[in-house]
């Protein structure tokens, strides 16, 4: 016989029956996630616990790009690796880990830096994309890259006790760069690796984003698109606060942008930020 | 005027580490209202203790500084021009890269 | 030569050095988060990302109580449970996952159900609770117990697409019974297993009960007690509101309570709530 | 009197599932304060659809339901009594167990 319309497997239906039972979620919802791909950008603070939710949520394909190897430094936040992946690709110990929470969805694993060489080609493969990465360029080369290719960008940064959290290029909401039309001096972009981080908050942030971006792989609820979750970990306050639309005169999604493909190809987004893709090895001098 | 200002995403660095300042900002003799741009200066002359051009560029904040006012991107009431309302939330956050 | 005050070994220095670079945190926060022990009642949806980011952090001593066995229907939100773990005792699953993230940490399996005859054994070993349970009786007992102990407990409840969380008896805040003097009716009483859940939602609050517990073993910052935090996840808004504080006609932490030790131990949680301390099967008929 | 009330925790169920109400309360004739008193017998005949022992006991809500006015528990300002004013937000939220 024919496979039922939902796409669910009965061992699926055992194991998402807490989503199935959801009125607001339910069959509908479930089906349309094991229908869905999303792609993390970046196994580390943000990427661990977003990684771990969509595997578990039951996303039908899960796509991972990152180039690292796994570090004992990383530990106290990334917890999706354990210690016997210490000096492994972080993609191969993220995507082991996703398989053994979840045996039936596809996981594919980008073991590269993620380049405007690349994007397009990997980008394109997935419906969603979760930012999870750590600096300025890759997070304008990665909005640019949503908006060439009409995908929603789930957006979440985290540093010291701080975190932030936005839904970019979602059904005409603005993209990164309305936001931020030009970058920041090359001083203002702290990196965890020199400034810190206190783990457990990038663990809230991609948490978040593992929501949002199963809120629109499902089709339910309102996402975080022209909106803005700011989270003061030390204090435990949680401000949800409105941004501007897409803007009209944005270089990348405004009405007379002329940014194509071509032109993302060729951009030198470490020239536009003056602050490097990859993080410099981290200096401690600190006892 | 009473105004609550709060500085995040590293920004209260700029003023002793103090995320939240409740300030009380005198109109200017002869004018009747409180512009985001009288903030601003008012903000740079007495509040801001060192490193003003990690806050402000021109007569601006500098990129990558989030301006809320009243937990709305001032984009949306006008800037600069935006009028400032008793008890008003300002809010000052520098876009956050870490992850 | 004698170790430093800081009770931090080399290692532990560049493991936790993100941390240690944290000016809010630092040296300090971290040496008193290593000499800490914390509990956790319940390895299931709120204890996975708890148990995970705690050992993660470096919490000295993590005990884990827990009476269930990991199940497939578990795995949509139990990420710390690993699929082979499945028909194991979720104690030993989340121990075996603890550890393989931070060696450095001592972890204590507590393989039992928590019950009036041994929660004041178990609890008094530990400096901090975490209340990662899935139900009325088992709360009302958690919460008595750290009043009769003087434990701080960091209390998270997720159902459906909502997420609650607050400390209570924290430094003369309120405890549970303040709050709710009387037990809600039981019909009132939803659980995951009745009523479903989606998976990423007790993730969210399970990470913020392990922030506010780390804010409280490390103590920095303003932990969540007087205030409670309630989630929205379909609508994304988060609310922080301002609770009540103690009560003084409270009859477990009130000004003429005798509520003492031996009464807690005959005090019988599942008549006075009207529902039982643990969760009957599932039973699903959806499709 | 315009006041936005909201439901949470699955109290929402006994309202046709809808969360959030923006409604206008009537004062009663001769009365010129609306207390939380009256506004819980108004929502107790005008939104609450199904199983009203779910939402109130007697003449207050249920046990397990926490009341917020302007996201401070109606503990603080004085239960039943406590007066409310134009704009007002009320919540209703059913605390949860689960995890
Ligand atoms: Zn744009
Ligand atoms: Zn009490």
């Amino acid at each position: 016989g024919s496979a039922p319309a939902h796409g669910l497997s009965s061992d699926m239906i055992y194991r998402y029956s807490r989503h199935l039972l959801l009125s607001s979620f339910g069959v509908q919802g479930q089906s349309k996630l094991v229908k869905s791909s999303i792609l993390v950008v970046g196994a580390g603070g943000l990427g661990a616990p977003a990684l771990m939710y969509l595997a578990a949520s039951g996303v039908g394909r899960l796509g991972i790009v990152d180039h690292d190897v796994v570090e004992l430094n990383n530990m106290h936040r990334q917890v999706i690796h354990t210690e016997a992946f210490i000096g492994q690709p972080k993609v191969k110990s993220a995507a082991a880990a996703c398989r053994s929470i979840n045996s039936s969805i596809q996981v594919v694993e980008h073991q590269e830096a993620l380049r405007t060489s690349n994007a397009i080609e990997i980008m394109s493969q997935y419906d969603i994309v979760v930012d999870a990465t750590d600096n300025a360029p890759s997070r304008y080369m990665i909005s640019d890259c949503c908006v060439v290719l009409g995908k929603p960008l789930v957006s979440g940064a985290a540093l010291g006790l701080e975190g932030q959290l936005t839904v970019y290029n979602y059904n005409g909401g603005p993209c990164y760069r309305c936001l931020f039309p030009t970058p920041p001096p090359a001083t203002a972009c702290q990196r965890c690796s020199d400034n810190g981080v206190l783990g457990v908050v990038p663990g809230i942030v991609g948490c978040l984003q593992a929501l949002e971006a199963i809120k629109i792989a499902s089709a339910i609820g309102e996402p975080l698109s022209g909106r803005m979750l700011l989270l003061d970990a030390l204090s435990a306050r949680v401000r949800i606060v409105k941004i501007r639309g897409r803007s009209i005169h944005c270089e990348v999604c405004g009405e007379n942008t002329t940014f194509t493909k071509e032109q993302f190809k060729n951009f030198d987004y470490e020239n536009f930020t003056q602050s490097p893709l990859s993080a410099a090895p981290l200096k401690l001098n600190l006892l | 005027m009473h105004i609550t200002l709060e500085f995040g995403g590293g920004l209260e660095l700029l003023c002793d580490s103090v995320k939240i300042h409740n300030v009380d900002v005198e109109l200017k003799k002869g004018l009747e209202k409180l512009t985001m741009k009288d903030l601003l200066a008012w903000v740079r002359t007495n509040l801001i203790k060192e490193r003003p051009e990690m806050f402000m560029k021109g007569d601006t904040v500098r990129p990558g500084v989030l301006v809320l006012v009243n937990d709305c991107d001032w984009e949306l009431s006008g800037q600069l021009e935006t009028t400032l309302q008793e008890k008003d939330v300002v809010v000052f956050i520098s876009t956050l890269h870490g992850g």
